[in-house]
């Protein structure tokens, strides 16, 4: 019979911080996982999280998420059946929230690429104990994303024509577009994170197999853990692929976004022909994922009471990283000024230095620096980086310094190009507002449901990393 | 009823028409489906509802000629397809052959007639393209002197006034059907009376067929009246003449002959009934080959913006009522130059003493100094919303230049008795006042709704025992009438019209009367008790007879009579009846606030206001669609404190300050207020409001209906024109739908003009030279392949912005009509649109215009983003858009430098109703979620192409023509091959002015303009 | 203990891993396959017509031209199917009472439409000219088969794009001269007359788009 | 080991170094046909069994270049051979604008090598092994670090390297019921 494992196990976890009182240590790095509980406590503690019973405030989360996909699905089907007549979208806005939302939805999720993939190789190890969460996080956000490039189609049925196949049309797509390019950095992007997902995923699978309260529920993870035994091959085989995937994630990530940025830099268009929009993009991305990743991770953290695995140290390092990215943001903004008074292109100056700080949607580009630029410099004190109240509100800004980014370069690029006798500005439908919020609440139920699924934190991984903190602080 | 035998029951022909035009719905380029289209609708609609009704031999289609192209025996039509356009299964459909094949017809070769089409009386010569029994185009007739192979925008859209499917259906009587037999009754009446108490009501008519009958009414029905009204007929012209001459004179302009012309508030480019052809004798003058060139100097001096205004080399705005003050201080400085004897001393002496106002005094003494600079090469035209004394003040200074006989001739008046008692419509309401009316016969036109509002037509028509009314629609005079007949389309109908000019002109239809109807000839041969007689054969009758020298025949295949125009009468200037109301020029003092109702330049007095494709046709100065506004300048706004869209009430005063001579005064409401947004003008007059008439529909077209307000209201009497009035801002607003809501082009080198005088110089050739040539490219430029390399030109110093190619543009390539609440969003469907640009201080600025569509760059950014290969190019230089292939992404529109791709945001094709006959066969109608843009005609191209082919011959670039160059008045545009170098367009290449929009994009666009030049008067700021 | 899964499932797992790759494979294919057989591209169908018209007697035995009653085809876009006179045109002669013309006769006397199904139907998107193809040395044989030999005429080519575009890229191999146009049967003499045929037409290779989509 | 057969003995341990320490022991004492089973990477156990490097790199190279080679070839193909068309006056051959999506697929197919030839080499999936049917074999996915021996090891000898084990800090040992019969021992699953 599998042990009965719950909160009564945690044993180990009794010593803890207190978040709300980042001042008690404030000189020495918070560790990355306090009070070397045992395997077994851990496991008890970790794979808990799949058992919680279903309180009221989960009922409620998943109401308010499940109400909003809802209301997602209609409005997909409105758009489908009606035409993106619906959204506000014109001549010259022809893309709107529908690609801001994708470039968004896909910039949230390199946040978890790139901790689980770049941090790895990095050897990072304070990475261990949220790499699954962001990994999850990238995985549902990328599935919110790639609604967009469907959706956003004047004929979506024909979406397939974006893949090469031998059609009775002898016709091809046209790979010097970006939009192929997209369409297969975006499909590999998300299969390469599934991959990698679900390869760390099997070794707590199988804990679940063995452990899971009901015999249901032990068939259904024995199912998806293939069988895993913790065998010496086994373990061989999974840290190679998993070193890996990691490596190979680690270029992907990078070449997603830039990619992505490529759909405007290989344009003509002032305010998206720049050559710095790869770096600028990928930079973005990783700032945008990381305040997700603090939006939600602090809040799950507090729920599942994990303040011994997810420690001050981790939003430490969060919260440095944000600050680093939200300067590559910076000097990217600067820059784009900058090329745009030196190239003394009329088009681009007017679009950079006029349309955009001074324009109609003025208000969005100084709301945006404010958010990505002047807001993240509190995170240059170190007590300010262990406030998780501070760093949740950050996280909101800084998600919502990133969705206005987009809309700068998007819509307010496309209003006002080169002939002033085309501009024309966008107002966005409640079709668009109700499909932004719905992947929101789709996103959210979909992270709902992970969060109790699968132990979201990596079980065999924390306790090897136990093992191997024992193993140093022994020698 | 012929009805070469469909199988169609009575009762279902209306259920028909409906399935049949549904069936032609979809995606479709055939017409098989139109067979049942035809079946249903040439059934006479009133009796699928009046079985009982008896039958009018009168409008029974007998004649195989007619019945040749007539719906009826299409009985289906060769091979074309229709259906579902992306249908994946088989489609399994029908061909239905004819039962016999009439010897012209080839299916699918469409075949084109020469017929004209009419307004205000004049006609404008055209041929329409018909398939396989179906109008679809229309263009103009280069042989007949009013269209000389142009048209306007109304012209273009002709086809779908035509289909138009809420004409006016069946015979009604206070909106309930009625037989013909209740009209044949009251027309009996009145013949047995011998006309007395008959009126006739009836549109100025030109046609010596419809004059001869209107005579042979008179003489059977000697007590019936007969009144002629269109409210933008031609009447101050002939009145001020009157005052010149002593009679009612016609003016005719020969502008190819003056160098310098001087327009008072005269569009004569786009208003004037003769103005297709004015526009191209004016454009003559002025195309540009090199600095070198002669180029003639054009004045415009108005109130509001024009399209004169727009081409000419000096603007000044002037409002109204001080045109007629400029004129006399034009009058004066020119006779005092060329101190001339004519004038009756008296005058002289007072016109010594007239010195231009200050601000002024500049141009009008240099204007004076280039009119006598140019005796017998100048001109003077003043429009037709300016009073007599202006008119006769024109007269005046083309008298004492010299220019009669040379620039300006005259003519009787060819619409028939026009400058008479009868073209007064307060004479119709006099007689029912007087009681003297029992039956009113209001045959074509729509008075009651066009009246000025000291004309009480609709209270008095109601007070008519028997009134009836025969046209197009249930409108307001339909319903104001007790009966109302259907009536005929120019394009359904038998009859002639004369152009401006006089040219007599034919006109035949192109289609079976669609909803039956009764022409206005059938209803006075009806009224004559004529016996009944097919409308060809009557028409050949009365031609023969009053045209004997021209056989019908012959004027068919031409569309005119040559040698027909009205011949120019000897004049001789009264100057002792002008020098009283020369003296008197201007001597009022304006209003604060003054008013000017112009005709609108499409929906024209209203008679085109139900007609989808003309609402969202923008107005070349104010781009806006779908509504009407108080367009005023913005010193005024910023007086009235209002911006675009603000609502404005404009409230015209009661009789007292009237000054026409026509006034039924009692009849005037103490004071007429009309609600209108405000659009701003900049150039438009200060203190003056101008409003465009047709609006403010409130009869039974449901596309008219409601769109803003109708000027008519605050019109007072035929010859007021610029009342005073108030203006207050209501505080609430309306957004306008316009399709250019920027004024200024930020100082980019878009619409690049310059002078004549600059052109010879080496400046502004060198600054023009960086506007074209090669771009440096990493990749090596694919060679061009052999044959024929498409290329466009457009000349902007010639172009008035008029939109005739918009329009023609979109009747030729089936775009959608989407509507003001997509046009507010910037979803109009136009693949041409006309940029505009003000230029300089906004009391006085120069405008720009530029005709904008695809360029067809040869190294296109909207091709190598589409990533479907749904947009690509072809060997001979075409941006092709396969529409089947899209997907929708608009990645092609974001990096089009030029935004001229259009998106189907929803279907906005019509999927029902008769208006999709209008359809080209020959392009395919787009489905929701493609793009679409200008093609270059491609359809045209490979029609030549495969023309060429299977005559095995070469193909010449002149074989081509897209339907904007073939439409514009000024011939603007010049298309042909690169590979051919005596071609338009290689030779306007050469010109030092030619350039490319964008060049520095490296976009390679093979549409180039020519820089606009203008010719300014070195003498003038 | 017992273990979770008994051994049997083992084999299950590979089986259904199988499958399911199986599946998403037949899946893929499974449109691509459907769109080349004959149902969804009409091919090899006979077509009922409303007069049982018989071409092989009309071409074979009675060596009637084809342009005689498809006069469209060198004129026109549409090849046309002939009025009701033009077979009156013969009918009147001969087989005059046969019940089998009883619709013909109907269509002269009273006008009456008849319903001819059509065989060969292209998408609206599609401008195909006969006029061109036939007067540059596309014989009828090329696309529509042996029309002589069919009772009922059936759809011999795809016509899929591709289809079109096989001899959109190399037409050469099908050029025939002028009056060879209408001949079921004629086959070149030598190869090289294509070639020159090629060289008289001033034959070109079209595959851009708007060749066929306006 | 992938075989099926179930081991010979079993014995499980409280840590991973106390697994090592019965693994030198055993090992010491002639046998040599290991296997383990643990709850995560126990370092040292590799060396200490001698396993080769895994191929998986070699593997995953292959798809890699595979992948991105098929990808830029069927560009190629499409836009040389099968139907070039004029895209914007840009060469046939665009070859910069083909990398990114020769990248993409390369990464792709080097990633799927990598999953699949993990899970294969690693004997999965495989949702019954004998091993699963040893009494508390459970815990070797939380905290309980399992020794295996395979059947075919002569060297074994039940009563002797049982108490080696023990020694070694082995909670239990068990014996497979093939090599209960043969040396008359107790049933699998019997406590030590």
């Amino acid at each position: 019979m599998p042990e009965p494992i719950g909160p009564r196990d945690r044993g180990g976890t009794a010593e803890r911080t207190d978040g709300a009182r980042p001042d008690v240590l404030p000189d020495v790095l918070p560790d990355v996982l306090i009070g070397r509980p045992d395997d077994a406590a851990l496991s008890a503690q970790l794979l808990a999280t799949t058992t919680r019973p279903f309180t009221r405030g989960w009922k409620l989360g998943f109401a308010i998420c499940g109400a909003l996909t809802l209301l997602l699905f209609a409005l997909v089907t409105l758009t489908v059946l009606r035409g993106i007549g619906v959204w506000g979208n014109n001549m010259p806005v022809a893309w709107g929230f529908g690609i801001i939302n994708f470039v968004w939805w896909i910039g949230i999720g390199h946040a978890g690429t790139f901790i689980s993939a770049i941090l790895l190789l990095l050897e990072q190890r304070w990475r261990t104990s949220i790499n699954r969460f962001t990994e999850g996080m990238t995985l549902f956000a990328v599935m919110q994303a790639g609604l967009f490039p469907l959706l956003h189609l004047g004929r979506p049925w024909f979406a397939y024509w974006l893949f090469p196949y031998p059609s009775v049309m002898d016709t091809w797509p046209q790979v010097r577009s970006a939009l192929p390019w997209d369409a297969a950095a975006v499909t590999t992007y998300f299969l390469v994170s599934v991959m990698f997902w679900y390869l760390g995923l099997i070794p707590d699978l199988a804990a679940l197999r063995d452990h899971a309260p009901t015999r249901p529920r032990r068939i259904a993870y024995g199912i998806f853990a293939l069988g895993w035994r913790g065998s010496v091959e086994q373990w061989r085989h999974h840290k190679v692929a998993y070193l890996l995937l990691a490596g190979l994630a680690t270029p992907l990530v990078v070449s997603v976004h830039s990619i992505v940025s490529f759909d405007f830099a290989s344009t003509g268009l002032p305010g998206w022909h720049s050559t710095i929009f790869p770096p600028f993009f990928v930079a973005g991305a990783i700032l945008s994922g990381f305040a997700m990743v603090l939006t939600l991770i602090i809040p799950a953290r507090r729920v599942f009471r994990l303040d011994n695995v997810i420690t001050l140290r981790h939003f430490d390092a969060a919260a440095k990283l944000l600050l680093v990215m939200s300067w590559i943001a910076t000097y990217a903004y600067a820059i784009e000024l900058f090329m745009a008074w030196y190239s003394d292109d009329p088009y681009e100056g007017y679009q950079q230095l006029v349309n955009r700080p001074g324009g109609w949607y003025a208000w969005g580009y100084w709301l945006m620096i404010f958010c990505n630029c002047v807001v993240t410099q509190l995170l240059w004190s170190r007590r300010l980086r262990r406030n998780l109240k501070l760093l949740f509100v950050i996280g909101l800004l800084v998600n919502l310094g990133m969705w206005l980014e987009r809309f700068e370069i998007i819509v307010v690029s496309l209003s006002r190009d080169f002939l002033p006798s085309a501009w024309h500005l966008f107002v966005p439908t409640w079709v668009d507002l109700g499909i932004l919020t719905g992947t929101l609440g789709f996103f959210g139920l979909l992270f709902l449901g992970f969060l109790r699924l699968v132990p979201f934190v990596p079980v065999a991984e924390l306790k090897q990393l136990r093992a191997e903190l024992a193993h140093e602080e022994a020698a | 009823m012929p009805t070469d035998g469909f199988d169609l029951e009575h009762g279902v022909r209306q259920e028909a028409l409906e399935r049949a035009v549904a069936r032609v719905g979809h995606g479709w380029h055939g017409i098989a489906a139109l067979v049942e289209l035809a079946a249903a609708s040439a059934w006479p609609a009133e009796r699928a509802a009046h079985e009982a009704a008896p039958d009018d031999p009168g409008a029974a289609p007998g004649d195989p000629a007619l019945s040749r192209r007539s719906f009826l025996q299409l009985a289906g039509s060769g091979a074309a397809a229709v259906g579902l356009a992306a249908c994946s299964s088989r489609p399994s459909r029908e061909i239905l052959p004819y039962a016999s094949q009439p010897p012209e017809l080839t299916p699918g070769v469409p075949l084109h007639y020469a017929t004209a089409l009419v307004e205000d009386g004049f006609a404008t010569g055209v041929l329409v393209a018909s398939h396989e029994g179906r109008p679809t185009k229309v263009e103009g007739n280069p042989d007949h002197p009013a269209s000389l192979g142009a048209t306007r925008a109304i012209e273009q859209a002709a086809v779908l006034q035509l289909f138009d499917p809420e004409r006016a259906r069946l015979i009604t009587e206070r909106g309930a059907p009625a037989p013909w037999a209740a009209i044949e009754a009251v027309l009996d009446a009145a013949r047995a009376a011998r006309g007395d108490g008959l009126h006739l009501v009836l549109e100025p008519t030109t046609s010596p067929i419809a004059i001869e009958l209107i005579r042979r009414v008179r003489a059977a029905l000697p007590a019936a009246g007969v009144t002629f009204w269109s409210p933008f007929s031609p009447r101050a012209s002939l009145a001020g003449n009157r005052l010149a001459f002593g009679r009612p004179l016609q003016t005719q302009l020969e502008l190819r002959a003056a160098d310098v012309i001087v327009a008072l508030d005269a569009d004569l480019v786009a208003e004037h009934p003769m103005a297709l052809a004015y526009a191209r004798q004016i454009s003559d003058r002025r195309r540009v080959v090199d600095g070198g060139s002669a180029m003639s100097r054009l004045y415009a001096i108005e109130a509001g913006y024009t399209a004169t205004g727009v081409i000419a080399d000096h603007r000044f705005s002037v409002r109204g009522s001080q045109i007629e003050r400029v004129a006399g201080e034009l009058l004066a400085a020119v006779l005092g130059r060329l101190g001339l004897a004519g004038p009756p001393p008296a005058l002289t002496a007072r016109l010594a003493s007239v010195a231009p106002a200050a601000e002024r005094a500049p141009w009008i003494v240099a204007i004076a100094a280039e009119l006598t600079g140019a005796p017998g090469r100048s001109v003077v035209v003043a429009g037709e919303r300016q009073p007599l004394v202006v008119h006769a003040i024109a007269a005046a200074i083309n008298a004492a230049l010299g220019n009669l006989g040379r620039t300006v001739g005259y003519t009787e008046p060819v619409a028939f008795e026009a400058g008479q008692p009868s073209h007064d419509l307060a004479g119709v309401v006099r007689a029912i006042d007087r009681g003297a009316v029992t039956r009113l016969l209001v045959l074509g036109g729509n008075p009651v709704y066009t009246a000025p509002q000291g004309v009480a037509l609709a209270g008095a028509i109601g007070r008519v025992a028997d009134s009836v009314y025969l046209g197009l629609y249930d409108h307001e005079t339909a319903r104001a009438c007790r009966y109302a007949v259907p009536g005929l389309h120019e394009l359904e109908q038998w009859g002639a019209a004369r152009a401006y000019d006089g040219t007599l002109t034919p006109i035949q239809p192109l289609i079976e009367p669609l909803f039956g109807g009764r022409s206005v000839a059938d209803v006075l041969h009806r009224l004559l008790d004529d016996p009944p007689a097919d409308a060809r054969d009557r028409l050949a009758a009365a031609w023969s007879r009053l045209v004997p020298d021209a056989p019908l025949e012959a004027a068919l295949g031409l569309g005119a009579v040559p040698g027909t125009a009205a011949p120019h009468v000897a004049v001789e200037l009264a100057w002792g009846a002008l020098a009283p109301v020369i003296s008197a020029a201007g001597a009022r003092s304006p209003a604060p606030l003054e008013l000017a109702i112009r005709p609108h330049p499409f929906v024209h007095d209203g008679r085109y206001t139900n007609n989808p494709w003309l609402l969202e046709l923008p107005e070349p100065i104010t781009k806006l669609t779908w509504d009407c506004a108080a367009q005023l300048s913005p010193a005024t706004a910023a007086r009235l404190g209002v911006a675009d869209g603000d609502l404005l009430a404009l409230t015209v005063a009661g009789p007292g300050a009237a000054g026409g001579d026509t006034v039924v005064a009692a009849a005037l409401a103490p004071t007429a207020t009309i609600e209108l947004p405000a659009i701003i003008v900049p150039g438009h007059a200060d203190d003056a409001i101008t409003v465009h008439a047709g609006f403010g529909r409130d009869g039974g077209e449901h596309t008219a209906r409601g769109i803003g307000a109708s000027a008519f209201r605050l019109w007072r009497s035929a010859l007021e024109f610029h009342p005073a009035i108030t203006a207050v801002a209501r505080g609430d607003r309306r957004p306008l739908a316009i399709t250019q809501a920027e004024l200024s082009d930020e100082d980019r080198p878009l619409a690049l003009t310059g002078t004549l005088a600059g052109l010879a110089g080496p400046a502004v050739r060198d600054a023009l030279a960086h506007h074209r040539g090669a771009q440096p490219s990493l990749y090596a430029r694919r060679p061009h392949a052999p044959g024929a390399q498409w290329a466009m030109s457009i000349d902007l110093t010639t172009c008035t912005g008029c939109s005739a190619c918009v329009m023609a543009c979109a009747a030729e390539n089936n775009t959608p009509v989407v509507g003001a609440r997509q046009v507010r969003n910037g979803r109009e469907m136009h693949w041409l649109r006309i940029d505009r640009y003000y230029r300089g201080p906004a009391d006085a600025p120069v405008l720009a215009v530029q005709p904008m569509a695809c360029q067809h760059c040869e190294l296109a950014p909207c091709e190598y983003v589409c990533p479907v290969e749904a947009t690509t190019h072809s060997p001979d230089g075409l941006n092709e858009m396969t529409y089947n292939r899209c997907i929708g992404t608009r990645f092609c529109s974001n990096n089009c430098p030029y935004k001229v791709r259009r998106f189907n945001w929803f279907d906005f094709k019509d999927h029902r109703g008769l208006r999709i006959a209008a359809r080209n066969p020959d392009v395919t109608v787009r489905d929701r979620g493609v793009m679409e843009k200008c093609t270059y005609c491609v359809q045209r191209i490979r029609r030549a192409e495969i023309d060429a082919r299977v005559a095995d011959r070469p193909l010449a670039g002149s074989d081509v023509r897209t339907a904007c160059q073939q439409v514009c008045p000024t011939q603007a545009i010049a298309f042909g091959s690169l590979t051919e170098v005596d071609s338009p367009v290689v030779e306007h290449r050469r010109r030092p002015h030619s350039y490319a929009v964008l060049h520095d994009q490296g976009t390679a666009p093979r549409t180039q303009y020519l820089a606009r030049i203008r010719n300014p008067n070195g003498a003038l700021p | 203990m017992a273990a979770l899964f008994p051994p049997w499932t083992n084999t299950a797992t590979h089986v259904v891993l199988g499958a399911l790759g199986a599946l998403v494979a037949g899946a893929l294919a499974a449109p691509m396959v459907c769109a080349r057989m004959p149902d969804a591209t009409g091919v090899g169908d006979p077509v009922l017509q409303p007069i049982a018209f018989d071409h092989r007697h009309h071409v074979r035995d009675d060596g009637i031209d084809c342009l005689y009653c498809h006069e469209g085809a060198e004129r026109s876009a549409f090849a046309g199917v002939p009025a009701a006179d033009r077979c009156m045109g013969c009918h009147d002669q001969v087989w005059n009472d046969s019940p089998l013309i009883a619709p013909l006769r109907a269509s002269v006397e009273t006008g009456a439409v008849i319903h001819w199904q059509r065989v060969h139907s292209l998408p609206d998107f599609v401008y195909f000219d006969h006029a061109v193809h036939v007067t540059r040395g596309i014989g009828c044989v090329s696309c529509h088969g042996r029309v002589d030999e069919m009772a009922a005429v059936y759809q011999v080519g795809r016509l899929t794009m591709r289809w079109c575009l096989d001899c959109h890229r190399d037409p050469e191999p099908r050029l025939r001269p002028r009056d060879q146009i209408t001949n079921s049967t004629w086959q070149p003499d030598s190869p090289g007359q294509t070639t020159a045929l090629a060289r008289q037409y001033g034959t070109r290779r079209l595959t851009h788009c708007s060749t066929c989509h306006r | 080991m992938t075989a099926l057969a179930p081991p010979a003995m079993m014995a499980e341990f409280a840590s991973g170094p106390a697994l090592l320490g019965g693994i030198r022991a055993l090992r010491d004492g002639g046998v040599s046909r290991f296997e383990a089973f643990t709850p995560y990477e126990v370092a040292g156990l590799d060396e200490l069994l001698g396993t080769r490097r895994s191929r998986l790199g070699w593997i995953v190279l292959a798809a890699g270049l595979v992948g991105g080679g098929a990808a830029y070839l069927l560009q190629w193909w499409i836009n040389v051979i099968d139907y070039p068309l004029d895209i914007g006056g840009r060469p046939d051959h665009s070859a910069p604008a083909f990398i990114p999506i020769t990248f993409e697929m390369m990464v792709l197919f080097a990633a799927a090598a990598a999953l699949i030839s993990a899970l294969a080499l690693g004997g999965l999936p495989r949702l019954w092994h004998p091993v699963f049917e040893v009494e508390g074999f459970e815990r070797a996915t939380i905290d309980r670090f399992w020794l295996a021996v395979g059947a075919g090891d002569s060297a074994l000898d039940r009563p002797r390297h049982t108490a080696v084990l023990e020694a070694a800090g082995a909670l239990r040992v068990v014996w497979s019921r093939a090599a209960a019969v043969e040396r008359g021992g107790a049933a699998p699953g019997a406590a030590p």
